[in-house]
């Protein structure tokens, strides 16, 4: 295959949306932590739990839907407890993000543990996965329709979350809190706004949003949960995010260059490249495209 | 001093009080099922102290994260929130590995040939971010943390095109020739003069810190941004400083954790010291003098945790849990800031004074 | 006889879960305990995959009353071949790699080794087999693939023996190589299997542990085929996910279980030989493929008969498989490039 | 002026829009902000509300506002009892309040500051369309022109601060705070800005004012209370009393000034600042043309109410600032521009107004702060290493001399009182025998003792020969040393004056506050 050829495939366009998807989410549920000035550097620990929480429970109830909600609710738990940790016991944020990256990985090791008997993964698990979706019509339309349609629900979900956190930043009560509270917390006080309230709030969604992504690897990539299986998306996220500028709209369009360039890097292995130096883009292109934009001079844009 | 000294004293009393009832609230749960729940915290709590050569290993331990928690004191004493450490502990090793195998022997001199050339390529990791942050602005927290898998990724290939051994079964080095190897110090464990470096180095910063003027001027930088701007310091410079030293120490730990303990260089996978020495920083609250007891203690913990898993037959995960607990108690500014406790230790040394 | 029972050790440098030998190796204990009964007294131990800890819990275990320690993997190998020396009193065997004997001294370890390369010959000749016999429903492509966990020699010693065993039958076969760089991310294995299958690929293997599970998802989504490796990888998912189970025509096995078993049914004669390497191929049944399963469904005749050829040829040394131990990174690269498709 | 109590259930006319019943506070660090002060407010009208630097005004209305809890006494609304503890106390209340620092956000469009904490909500968005509606409204009915949709922090300081208002206004609002809302205004926006109050106060809303120049105090106010100390010094009808009256109440009783003998200085200036203009994002920091200049020996005090520029002239001459246009020069040197390791290095030392952030490090100990900044001093430094035994006993020589009062010279320095740590401060400064001696607010809120101390080292540095700009707010100290006085206000010099006998606060109070030596 032709470098022009992995190009225009529709297939290469289905991967990125793939290698997009658990990181879009992720990086949104870091965003909307950020925008309160509450960092969420817990992020991976938050994914690698909601993919337990999600196959566990699918497989318990039958039900991939229950296990994508216990997915949610597991990731909002944590970034429950990370508000508690910061705003109720004064510990660090960093700190607090990193403890829960910490826990995580142990915690899910020997939830998995508990649960199955096995370390390593639950494929004995008859645990559900999220379904696709054939988008009826837009399927039927030459050319577009096949690309467009019959991704994983959580793609479209991804997709979704991005205009509607964008919506919430911009037109709701909540959103126009959480940009006040992260710029200046004492000057939202003082209109009577709680802060850590909407800090809690803030963390809570940005875990939810999570445990969505990392059931996502383990209900839409793959059926079962694996020992570390989110290896390293959380931390990719966060640079995303950064590189986003704080916007939603900017975090899917450095997630799609992140996704591309991944892509690129599992397509192009078929030409004999290094496949190490194909895993450091993802971690180089944030790097430099953040200092490029730092160095014209960080100016958040006001609004979304 | 005595009054100081009584107040540091009611300070790390009310540390490990907190400490002590994390590690119970984490490890009762488990403890609990098992038919002898005291045997399990005892197991915990004894057993690195049941011979010399557990205590060996609880030194063994130590010694990397002593080095990684001095490396993160240095570099957040300068106020950057810098988390290169953590690769830098990976290239450190990698490059004296690198060192050791490509470069002519030095006889005597090779293993501190090759911890310097560790210490110098290792302390890329936490300058480059440094650099980003003060030329560009860029946020070193998050350049820092994914340069840390660039890095990876790179000494991955490195290690894979230019060091390994095809005739070993994995992706690993040569052999590490013998004469680069550190000595061991107690037999039995691989306690090495590693570990006779890392109280050096502890020593030394602190010496650093609290006994020359620039570890003074380092202070005033990191602590006091606005002071040392009306002092007139060169912050630029000693912030730069200390992401050099930082580098170079976390390098320094990387090649003598895999010259005293590794036959090869072995590592696929960033080997996770740094994290451990944020932790040793923050429980040390950024003074080189409390690193090696820091240390010492989490390495107590470690081999503590080895003993449930070994003996008791309790998951070895726990200890993460013990680990990430304590990380949040211990920086939880509503026990250790409360205004009882800054009370009572107002009042220890009100009544001290008055004697 | 009022003898006590042999105390064996089992220790995993790892995790249990792997689906693969350390798994296995457990299974070969279960399996002495269920012949010997309460002759035998065991324990397993995990000690986890931070090379650090070896040597400790390594020592701790010499210093207790066990019989006979056992333990695998070539990382630990040299772990091993400093504590050995220390306890010469005590009996070891090391499964899956050696330590080094012309040295001298290392008259308490018995080590097995497992020539992979002939398990995956074999899978090399299935899958070229099975391309050719048009048995496998569906367009499946024209061509083979492999997915390494990392670009290592363990693992190119599978993909040697593979390439050799698929040239065996169809010379100019074509072949697609990628590695997932990390044996723990499954969504990546997943997407490089794509990758290979929208290449055209027909049959996969993949040697990448969890991370190589990844393509069994996408050889169910493709519709598309894989062999898998190290365990019965079919019945790994014949409960929990049927379709994925249909796709995997085989595995290719270390069938350490029987080889420690074997071991021990030596020891406990009398018979075996501390102090050497032991090589295990087909011909001891130590390594092979999975024979059960989908494989009664898919395997022709002339399948049949030509894997019993090949089996043949192994054993009586007429073919002798090649091994990526000790070959150079450039006549690796020019045997990747030989059968790029 | 009645007691607020008494009033409210006696009073046979309309109870006062507000009536504060001895209040008082004291904040958790132990400073006394208030004590029982007790006054009213007669709805519908202008009362201001005037005081020294830390006098309590903000305090005092933070408390109306609910943001701070009284210690002692109560809030009278209407005439009734009301507890300013209870959620959203003054949106319920009616009372907006106009913040001495800006509380808006600045990456938040007008809008969006107005109505945020009290959203209109349609469908659980925010009704846009009803919000911008509401912002046209208030800025039509009070006359307060703004652009619904700017970035509020890209937006000119005055009509940031008209967004201020509008906020304040937006909820209901009866009782509108505006504390120091001037401070940042240029006079014709100042002019504007009260013909908007007056409309206010016509549409029935009574307005509290605070604000330290005393033209502005009678051009809008109707009332005035005067806060000194924390306690009330007075309170009076603006039309029944004459400036001085008030200058005086503000003051405190005229107190005996013992001066020093003002030096006669000849030949050249060591500082020589000419047309010196400064931009700056804050117009607190902006300066326009200025000419200084001070001779070795001289102490030249600047005068001027907070905000006046002050803190633009001292980043000149310490080197945190480079002046637009204009030319410094500093014992012949061109110094524009310069970095402050330069100016340390000709002689210059500082005591900053601002203790714990430029003038120490809290973490740090007595001894480290003490010795900060002598780099390359032979006596505390051997090689690299600092020597500990004799920085110890220089130390402790300093804290001796100085009379700093701390446990050991090994505590920390936020165990200190404000005051100590002051005295420290001024020890290390002063012991590098400064050539130029920048002394900013250098007794603010210590006390006597101390403060007679530190100006007692003042002027023999200034007797060694040094060239000290003595920036205060403390009219007392400033008559007490300089030879000179220059008074700023809105970024100029006002006026230069002699420090002769007749030179009095009163003499001060008019240039001070913009009354006279405009251009
Ligand atoms: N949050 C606080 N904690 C401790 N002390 C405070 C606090 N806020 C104010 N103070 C102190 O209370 C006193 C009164 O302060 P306040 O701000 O009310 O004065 P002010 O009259 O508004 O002064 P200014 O004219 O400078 O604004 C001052 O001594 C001040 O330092
Ligand atoms: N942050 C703090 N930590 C510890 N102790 C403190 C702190 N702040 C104040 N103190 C203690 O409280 C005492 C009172 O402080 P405060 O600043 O009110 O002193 P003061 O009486 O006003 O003295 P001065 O007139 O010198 O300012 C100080 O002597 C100091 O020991
Ligand atoms: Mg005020
Ligand atoms: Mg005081």
């Amino acid at each position: 295959m032709t470098g022009l050829a992995i190009i225009t495939d529709p297939a290469t366009f289905a991967t990125v949306l793939r290698v997009m998807t658990p990181l879009l989410i992720a990086a949104l549920g870091i965003l909307i932590s950020d925008r309160a000035g509450v960092f969420n550097l817990g992020m991976e620990g938050m994914m690698l739990t909601g993919a337990l929480a999600g196959v566990l429970v699918s497989a318990w109830t039958g039900s991939a839907w229950l296990g994508l909600s216990a997915a949610i609710v597991a990731g909002g738990l944590i970034g429950a407890l990370m508000a508690f940790a910061v705003n109720g016991l004064g510990a660090n944020l960093i700190i607090a993000g990193i403890a829960v990256n910490l826990a995580a990985s142990s915690g899910t090791t020997l939830g998995l543990f508990f649960a199955t008997g096995d370390k390593g993964m639950s494929g004995a698990l008859r645990s559900g996965v999220m379904p696709s979706l054939d988008l009826p019509f837009v399927r039927d339309i030459p050319g577009i329709g096949p690309l467009v349609s019959g991704h994983n629900v959580l793609t479209y979900g991804a997709l979704l979350a991005v205009p509607l956190i964008s919506l919430m930043m911009a037109r709701t009560a909540f959103g126009l809190r959480i940009r006040a509270v992260g710029v200046d917390p004492k000057a939202a006080a003082t209109v009577g706004i709680s802060v850590k309230l909407i800090q809690l709030q803030a963390l809570v969604l940005s875990g939810m949003l999570g445990g969505m992504a990392g059931a996502y690897l383990s209900m839409g990539y793959v059926s079962w949960f694996a020992q570390d299986m989110t290896a390293g998306r959380g931390f990719i996220a966060i640079a995303i995010e950064v590189m986003g500028m704080g916007t939603a709209w900017g975090t899917l369009a450095a997630t799609i260059v992140i996704a591309i360039a991944e892509t690129l890097a599992i397509t192009m292995q078929t030409f004999g490249l290094p496949n190490e130096l194909m895993q450091m883009i993802p971690y180089v292109v944030p790097i430099v495209i953040l200092t490029i934009w730092t160095a014209r001079g960080r100016a958040r844009p006001a609004g979304r | 001093m005595n009054r100081a000294l009584l107040a540091g004293l009611v300070r790390l009393a009310i540390t490990l009080a907190v400490i002590a009832a994390v590690i119970l609230a984490v490890l009762i749960p488990f403890a609990l099922p098992h038919d002898q729940p005291g045997a399990v915290v005892a197991a915990f709590l004894l057993g690195p102290l049941s011979s010399v050569r557990h205590l060996g290993n609880v030194a063994e331990y130590a010694t990397p994260i002593a080095f990684t928690g001095l490396a993160a004191t240095v570099v957040f004493r300068s106020g950057l929130f810098n988390l290169g450490i953590e690769s830098g502990v990976f290239l450190g090793g990698l490059a004296a590995t690198a060192a050791a195998l490509l470069l002519p022997s030095f006889g005597p001199f090779t293993p501190l040939v090759a911890i310097i050339v560790g210490a110098v390529v290792g302390s890329i990791s936490c300058v480059i971010p440094g650099e980003l942050r003060l030329r560009w602005d860029a946020p070193e927290m998050v350049t820092s943390l994914v340069l840390n898998f660039a890095i990876l990724y790179a000494g991955v290939f490195f290690l894979n095109y230019y060091l390994r051994d095809p005739a070993a079964g994995s992706l690993m080095s040569y052999r590490i020739p013998a004469d680069a190897r550190l000595d061991r110090l107690l037999s039995g464990t691989r306690l090495n003069s590693g570990a006779i470096v890392a109280l050096a180095a502890c020593l030394t910063v602190g010496i650093w810190l609290y006994f020359t003027r620039s570890g003074l001027n380092l202070r005033i930088v990191g602590q006091g941004p606005a002071f040392a701007a009306h002092l007139g310091l060169p912050s630029r410079r000693i912030i730069m400083q200390a992401q050099l030293v930082g580098g170079l120490i976390a390098g320094m730990a990387g090649a003598i954790q895999v010259l005293g303990l590794y036959p090869r260089f072995s590592w696929t996978q960033l080997p996770g010291l740094g994290w451990t020495g944020i932790i040793i920083a923050i429980l040390a609250r950024e003074n080189p003098f409390y690193v090696v007891p820091a240390a010492l203690f989490l390495g107590y913990l470690q081999v503590g945790g080895d003993f449930l898993a070994r003996d008791i037959g309790i998951p070895s995960e726990v200890v993460g849990l013990v680990t990430a607990a304590i990380m949040l108690a211990v920086t939880a500014s509503a026990i250790f800031q409360h205004p009882a406790v800054l009370r009572l230790i107002r009042r220890i040394r009100r009544v001290e004074a008055a004697q | 006889e009022a003898a006590a029972a042999d105390k064996i050790l089992l220790i995993i440098n790892g995790a249990l879960g792997d689906k693969s030998f350390f798994d296995s190796a457990n299974h070969g204990i279960e399996l002495i305990k269920a012949k010997y009964a309460d002759k035998v007294e065991t324990r397993v131990l995990e000690i986890g995959d931070d090379a650090t800890k070896w040597e400790p819990a390594l020592l701790d275990a010499s210093e207790q009353d066990w019989n006979l320690i056992i333990l695998g993997t070539y990382s630990i190998s040299e772990t091993l071949a400093e504590v050995a020396r220390q306890y010469p009193d005590k009996k070891y065997i090391l499964f899956d790699a050696s330590v080094p004997y012309a040295d001298g001294g290392y008259d308490n370890v018995y080590s097995i080794s497992y020539k992979q390369n002939e398990g995956s010959y074999l899978g090399g000749v299935y899958n070229a087999e099975l391309l050719k016999s048009g048995k496998l429903e569906g367009d499946i492509g024209t061509s083979l693939g492999f997915l390494g966990g990392m670009d290592i020699p363990v693992i190119n010693d599978f993909l040697v023996g593979y390439i050799a065993g698929a040239k065996f039958v169809s010379p100019d076969i074509k072949i697609a190589v990628s590695y997932v760089g990390s044996f723990s991310d499954a969504a990546k294995g997943k997407e490089l299997g794509l990758a290979q299958y929208r290449a055209g690929v027909g049959i996969g293997f993949t040697a990448a542990s969890q991370a190589g599970l990844g393509q069994l998802s996408a050889a169910k989504e493709t519709g598309k085929y894989v062999l898998g490796v190290d365990s019965d990888q079919e019945a790994i998912f014949a409960e929990s996910d049927p379709a994925i189970a249909s796709q995997v025509v085989s595995s290719v096995l270390k069938n350490v279980d029987v080889s420690l078993l074997q071991a021990y049914d030596k020891y406990v004669a009398g018979e075996l030989k501390f102090g050497s390497e032991e090589s295990l191929g087909l011909a001891e049944g130590a390594v092979g493929l999975v024979e059960s399963g989908n494989y009664q469904q898919l395997a022709t005749p002339e399948l049949l008969a030509a894997i019993k050829t090949a089996k043949e040829k192994i054993a009586s040394g007429e073919i002798k498989v090649p091994s990526a131990f000790g070959m150079s990174s450039d006549d690796l690269n020019a045997l990747r490039n030989s059968v790029k498709p | 002026m009645t007691d607020g109590r008494d009033d409210g259930e006696r009073a046979a006319g309309p109870a006062p829009a507000v009536a504060f019943d001895r209040i008082s506070k004291t904040y958790a660090n132990g400073t006394v902000a208030l004590r029982d002060v007790s006054f009213s407010v007669p709805a519908r009208t202008i009362h201001a509300i005037c005081g020294e630097n830390g006098a309590g005004k903000s305090t005092l209305m933070k408390i109306l506002f609910g943001l701070e809890e009284p210690t002692g006494g109560r809030i009278w609304l209407d005439g009734r009892p009301v507890s300013t503890a209870t959620r959203d106390f003054a949106g319920r209340h009616g009372i907006g309040m106009v913040h001495q620092h800006f509380s808006l956000i600045p990456t938040l469009s007008v809008t969006e500051n107005i109505i945020l904490g009290h959203e209109p909500g349609k469908g659980g968005l925010i009704d846009r369309a009803a919000a911008r509606a509401r912002v046209e409204m208030l800025s039509r009915r009070y006359g307060l022109a703004v652009d619904p949709d700017a970035v509020t922090g890209r937006l000119p300081v005055a009509a940031q601060q008209k967004v201020e208002i509008l906020k304040a206004l937006s909820r209901d609002t009866r009782i509108l705070i505006l504390d120091e809302p001037t401070a940042v205004l240029s006079p014709p926006e100042i002019n504007e800005l009260f013909s908007r109050l007056r409309d206010l106060s016509q549409h029935g809303i009574t307005i509290l004012f605070i604000s330290h120049k005393l033209n502005e105090v009678r051009s809008l106010a109707e009332t005035v209370t005067v806060l000194r100390a924390g306690q009330l010094a007075g309170a009076a009808r603006l039309a029944d009393v004459p400036d001085n009256m008030i200058m005086q109440m503000v003051m405190g009783r005229p107190v005996e000034i013992t001066r020093r003998q003002p030096r006669q200085v000849t030949g050249e200036p060591l500082l020589a600042m000419s047309d010196a203009s400064l931009a700056s994002r804050d117009p607190a920091d902006r300066l326009q043309s200025i000419d200084l200049v001070i001779h070795p020996g001289e102490i030249v005090g600047v005068a001027g109410v907070d905000g006046s520029g002050q803190r633009g002239l001292v980043s000149l001459v310490t080197g945190t600032a480079r002046p637009v246009s204009g030319s410094i020069r500093f014992d012949g040197e061109d110094m524009a521009g310069a970095s402050t390791a330069r100016w340390r290095a000709r002689g210059m030392a500082h005591l900053p107004s601002d203790r714990f952030t430029q003038g120490g490090v809290p973490a740090l100990t007595l001894t480290d702060n003490a010795i900060a900044g002598t780099d390359g001093d032979k006596r505390f430094q051997r090689g690299p290493f600092l020597r500990r035994g004799a920085i110890s006993r220089a130390v402790a020589a300093m804290v001796e001399d100085y009379s700093v009062r701390a446990l050991s010279i090994g505590e920390r320095l936020d165990s200190l009182s404000g005051g100590n740590v002051q005295k420290l401060i001024a020890a290390r400064e002063l012991a590098t025998e400064p050539r130029f001696l920048i002394a900013d607010q250098p007794t603010r809120g210590i006390d006597v003792a101390a403060a007679a101390f530190i100006h007692k080292r003042i002027v023999d540095a200034a007797e060694r020969g040094a060239a000290v700009l003595l920036v205060t707010a403390d009219l007392d100290e400033l008559l007490r040393l300089s030879d000179r006085v220059v008074v700023m206000f809105a970024g100029r010099i006002t006026a230069v004056l002699a420090n002769e006998a007749q030179l009095t606060p009163e003499r001060l109070g008019p240039f001070m506050l913009g009354l006279e030596g405009m251009p």
